[in-house]
């Protein structure tokens, strides 16, 4: 029972820091601040998403893997966004030195 | 409603949006999608027939048959999308000029 | 409760697949296929074929949504000032034609809701067959596998999938034929980042680890050749970003011999089993398990080259290069 | 059905052009070229044994890798089936030893064209698999590995009306396959096995099947530009190279045909209605009037070849209303199913062999003007002799004059068509004939016609002209053995039969 209770309470906290994060890609004005809210809120939420299965699951080794799943998704959704981020600062400095 | 259900009635529905989708879109990658959405539905009619009896054992062979779909289907889409960019690159035109 | 699921989820799949044929601007149309792919590998779950959805994830959806991102470049890059142009010459081309094409579409979307309504009442009445599964499962401790559909993959439609590996290597060729480039030659502009190279190195032996498990585990469980060639032929589609393209980097044989291997090994040990009295793809039953591995992992190799192989010439058809071809008759 | 003899023979056919596509992979375009034209030549000599052993033992079978269907998959070599091979092997061969010579011929002009052996030899194991194979998924992959090669030979030369032809037919074929592919799901979900002997067994008439049977034949009716989906053939055929516009044309399309065919007879009968027959019936008498009647109005030579394809297509389908039998009429009773089968099986072989003549004899033209617009024909008959004897014979063949092949199945076509009581096609063969020897003899009259300035007719290699007149020439040979070809096919199980339908009236199930 207390299981259930912890995995639920955990999956809702997940979800609001999703639910923040598209909030802030859908309102916040440009690309480094929606990138920004993005990452942030969608990896915390996801690693509260992870703890929840892994509590409900409850076994040490479906834990493991979970976090490396979180792990692996955390590298490459960080790496992407210092991607975009870093081609969109370099076209803003070239459009400048145009004008 | 058993899931099989939906689903293959969702597989039908797919399956018209594609071919809708093949003749009316006009970009030449929304046809490709259109074609990949066509096999989805497709693929998802296998599964779902599939799925009726719930035994214990299920039914492989529909979802052999449907890997080796999505690969062949896959590779065509690509070879699509090459002709459709070089197609943009020589001509500039990205859809189909006499409308079929 | 569990239907709820299922009908939001089928909701969600066809308002995808709608939205990125409806989507106005091509780069939505991608990204929305992205997340149908996505979804429908979720229906997959639901419908219990994991292997499906594996490979629906990993090739129709990943794959595939890599090659459309990447052909994005080609067709974006107009200035505003040309798309207007061509707004308002299509707009008044559209414009003279809206009447006349009125009636033809009107009644080409009447006929695709009747057509829906048939194909509607075919799948609903849908006598049921059965299906194989019984003789599937009588079989199976004959076929050198305990993973059914790797059985049927493998063994029982080997034939099929043999085939299969011809068409994704035929793919390859037909991609070669439109683009002119016999395995790419000269090496793309490379965003020489330190983060970047790090990140691709750490995870060149992540993907390869597992992918090697899927291949492996394929053998008991949900993956296979196919979702493994997949992962590895990321590594080579990432080695190709981070300005690493194996094919420049390997010896022209090498490479012809990766990309061939899966097809070759499976015929000519099909070939030496019809030499011996056999048919076809007739394994011999003590052997079947470690020649399914091999003739697995050897697949596997050709897909991923083959995959890579493709995502490095489409991403090599560049337009300046182009331009130097007569585009006329 | 397992009694069958077995043979290693089907397996082979398909593997060996495969084993010889992927080893020419490794060589440069010269290597490639000589692995790829040996491998031709063994391909076609397989062809040749397998089709002998067919004459001397019947049908025999493969089961690969041991499993019996309905688990797995079974090939069967049938007389029908070997005298597509057989077809396959003697057009085939000839169009290689022409593709040899023309494209280091082309060379200079036109830059060389790497991959055209690996792509043909590969489409050549597609089209064995498919006229072997017994299941209804394994076709779909034989579709597929024909259609993407079929367009990538198709777009060779890379110039971009050939690319936008080819994207065409490539989403055609797609198209195509993806709505048989449904088909196959819906039967395999109601019956539970996709091989075609079990199947015609076990399936029953319903809404799903007869819904099968029309996504089915549909896809089908694209994949062999059947009446409504014929706009992407002429383009695709005409802009592609000479040699590829001859494989297109006489072999590709006939896949489709092959398997609208096969399961129309073996597995749909149950389905099937008087109703279907004359509906597609009618979709083939449009497509000999409108090819004809639009081949008649082009101007360039490939542009009249390839919708004089639309055309001859077209009469392969108003074969399907003669076999399929009005209800209360049974098979023995009808004496024109034997005529209209030697009708279909003639068509099929005189347009395969005419129109790659036809092609080939267009690609030595543009070899040597430049240009296929045919009012350049004049005096071709004082330049090129053995050309214009090609394109003559050809022609002769495609109109359906005696003696010819072309004449054998118009002819059987009409016995057939009066024997059954249905006259109302005899006009249009009649007016389809009229109509190509319009245009075949618009161009025989500008072939003789005295040229006004002195043309430049470029010199061609003397051999590719000898090709095409000896594939002309095959669309007569073929006439001498009809008595055996007939009685070996009699022994198929299909051929000469009719489908008694047992569904009364409607055009349930059918386009």
């Amino acid at each position: 029972m207390i299981k259930e209770v912890i995995t639920v309470i955990l999956l809702v906290v997940g979800c609001f820091f999703f639910l923040a994060g598209t909030l802030g890609l859908l309102r916040f004005p440009d690309l480094f601040s929606r990138l920004h809210a993005l990452t942030k809120a969608d990896n915390l939420g996801l690693g509260f998403i992870a703890a929840g299965m892994a509590v409900y699951i409850a076994s040490p080794w479906v834990a493991v893997k979970i976090f490396f799943i979180w792990l692996f998704t955390l590298l490459a959704s960080s790496t992407s966004s210092y991607l975009i981020a870093r081609f969109q600062k370099e076209q803003e400095q070239t459009k400048n030195r145009k004008e | 409603m058993e899931t099989y259900q939906i689903y293959s009635l969702t597989s039908a529905v797919l399956f018209v949006i594609g071919i809708g989708g093949v003749f009316i879109s006009r970009h030449f990658i929304k046809k490709i999608i259109a074609t990949i959405i066509m096999g989805g539905g497709v693929f998802l009619s296998f599964v779902s027939f599939a799925d009726r009896d719930a035994l214990a054992f299920a039914d492989p062979v529909p979802h052999a048959l449907v890997i080796t779909g999505i690969v062949v289907a896959v590779a065509s889409a690509a070879f699509a999308l090459a002709l459709a960019r070089r197609i943009y690159q020589l001509t500039e035109e990205e859809s189909f000029t006499n409308d079929k | 409760m569990s239907v709820l699921i299922d009908i939001l989820l089928a909701i969600l799949v066809i308002y995808l697949a709608l939205q990125s044929l409806l989507a106005p601007r091509l780069s939505q149309s991608v990204f929305l296929f992205f997340a149908f792919g996505l979804a429908l590998a979720l229906a997959w779950v639901r419908l219990g074929a994991v292997d499906v959805a594996i490979t629906e994830a990993a090739i129709a959806s990943g794959f595939l949504g890599v090659l459309f991102l990447d052909a994005l470049r080609d067709f974006s890059p107009r200035s505003s000032e040309e798309q207007k142009n061509i707004s308002t010459v299509q707009n008044s081309r559209s414009r003279n034609s809206v009447k006349s094409l009125l009636l033809p579409r009107l009644s080409l979307v009447l006929g695709l809701g009747l057509f829906l309504l048939i194909a509607l009442e075919a799948v609903w009445n849908i006598p049921d067959g059965g299906g194989l599964a019984a003789d599937a499962e009588k079989l199976l401790p004959q076929s050198g596998v305990e993973h059914p559909v790797t059985a049927v993959l493998i063994n029982f439609r080997a034939y099929d999938t043999w085939l299969e590996i011809g068409v994704i290597l035929l793919g390859l060729l037909a991609v070669f034929a439109v683009g002119k480039i016999q395995i790419y030659r000269k090496p793309i502009p490379v965003v020489d980042d330190i983060l970047l190279r790090q990140v691709i190195l750490f995870f060149t032996p992540v993907l390869f680890l597992f992918g090697a498990f899927l291949l492996y585990f394929g053998k008991t469980g949900p993956g296979g050749a196919f979702q493994a060639a997949v992962l590895w032929g990321a590594i080579g589609i990432l080695l190709h970003l981070g300005g690493r393209p194996i094919f420049l980097l390997i010896p022209r044989w090498l490479g012809q011999l990766l990309l061939t291997l899966g097809l070759l090994f499976f015929l000519i040990l099909g070939f030496l089993f019809i030499a011996g009295g056999a048919t076809l793809f007739e394994y011999p039953p003590a052997y079947a398990g470690v020649l399914i591995l091999i003739v697995e992992t050897l697949a596997a190799i050709s897909i991923a080259a083959a995959l890579t192989a493709m995502f490095a010439n489409l991403n090599q058809m560049k337009k300046e290069e182009s331009n130097k071809i007569d585009s006329t008759n | 059905m397992t009694d069958l003899p077995i043979s290693p023979y089907p397996a082979l056919l398909v593997g060996l052009p495969i084993l010889m596509a992927t080893l020419s992979l490794f060589f440069r375009t010269r290597g490639e070229a000589i692995v790829g034209i040996i491998g031709s030549l063994l391909t076609a000599g397989l062809a040749l044994i397998a089709f002998v052993e067919v004459t001397k033992m019947g049908t025999v079978i493969h089961i690969l890798g041991g499993w019996e269907p309905p688990l797995g998959i079974l090939l069967r070599m049938d007389p029908l089936a070997s005298v597509f091979i057989g077809m396959t092997a003697v057009v085939g061969v000839f169009i290689s030893l022409y593709a040899w010579r023309y494209f280091p011929a082309q060379e200079a002009t036109n830059g060389r064209l790497p991959l055209f052996w690996p792509l043909w030899l590969f489409l050549w194991a597609g089209l064995n698999g498919l006229f072997l194979s017994n299941d209804l998924f394994n076709l779909f992959v034989t579709l597929e590995v024909i259609g993407i090669s079929a367009v990538a030979l198709a777009v060779l030369s890379g110039k971009s009306p050939a690319l936008s032809a080819g994207l065409r037919y490539l989403l055609a074929a797609i198209t195509g396959s993806m709505a048989y592919l449904f088909g196959v799901a819906l039967i395999y979900g109601s019956t539970g096995t996709l091989d075609l002997k079990l199947l015609s067994q076990v399936l029953e008439p319903g809404t799903t099947t007869s819904f099968a049977l029309l996504v089915i034949t549909l896809g089908l009716m694209i994949k062999m530009a059947g009446f409504p989906f014929h706009f992407w053939l002429p383009p695709a055929h005409s802009s592609a190279p000479a040699p590829v516009s001859a494989l297109l044309s006489a072999l590709v399309v006939k896949g489709a045909f092959y398997i609208l065919l096969r399961l129309w007879m073996e597995v749909f009968g149950v389905s099937l209605t008087y109703a279907a027959g004359q509906l597609i019936g009618l979709a083939g008498a449009i497509a000999v009037i409108w090819g004809s009647w639009q081949a008649f109005m082009q101007t360039r030579l490939k542009l009249i070849v390839a919708h004089s394809s639309v055309a001859q297509l077209g009469y392969l389908l108003m074969i399907f209303p003669l076999i399929i039998l009005a209800p209360g009429v049974t098979a023995d009773s009808a004496d024109w199913l034997s005529p209209v089968w030697t009708a279909g099986i003639y068509q099929v072989l005189a347009h395969a062999f005419a129109k790659a003549s036809f092609f080939l004899s267009a690609g030595i033209i543009i070899m040597a003007l430049g240009h296929d617009r045919i009012e350049s024909l004049r005096d071709l008959v004082g330049h090129m002799r053995i050309t214009a004897l090609a394109i003559g014979l050809a022609g002769v063949s495609l109109i359906g004059l005696p003696p010819s092949g072309g004449f054998m199945a118009k002819w059987m076509l009409l016995k057939g068509i009066f024997l059954s009581g249905q006259w109302w096609w005899a006009p249009v063969v009649l007016t389809g004939s009229l109509l190509s020897a319009g245009y075949i003899f618009m161009l025989l009259r500008l072939a003789f016609a005295p040229s006004r300035e002195k043309a430049p007719f470029r010199p061609v290699p003397k051999k590719l002209e000898v090709y095409a007149l000896l594939l002309a020439l095959g669309s007569f040979l073929i006439v001498l053995p009809a008595d055996s070809l007939v009685q070996f096919l009699e022994s198929s199980e299909i051929f000469g039969s009719g489908i008694e339908t047992i569904l009364e009236g409607g055009i349930n199930g059918n386009d």
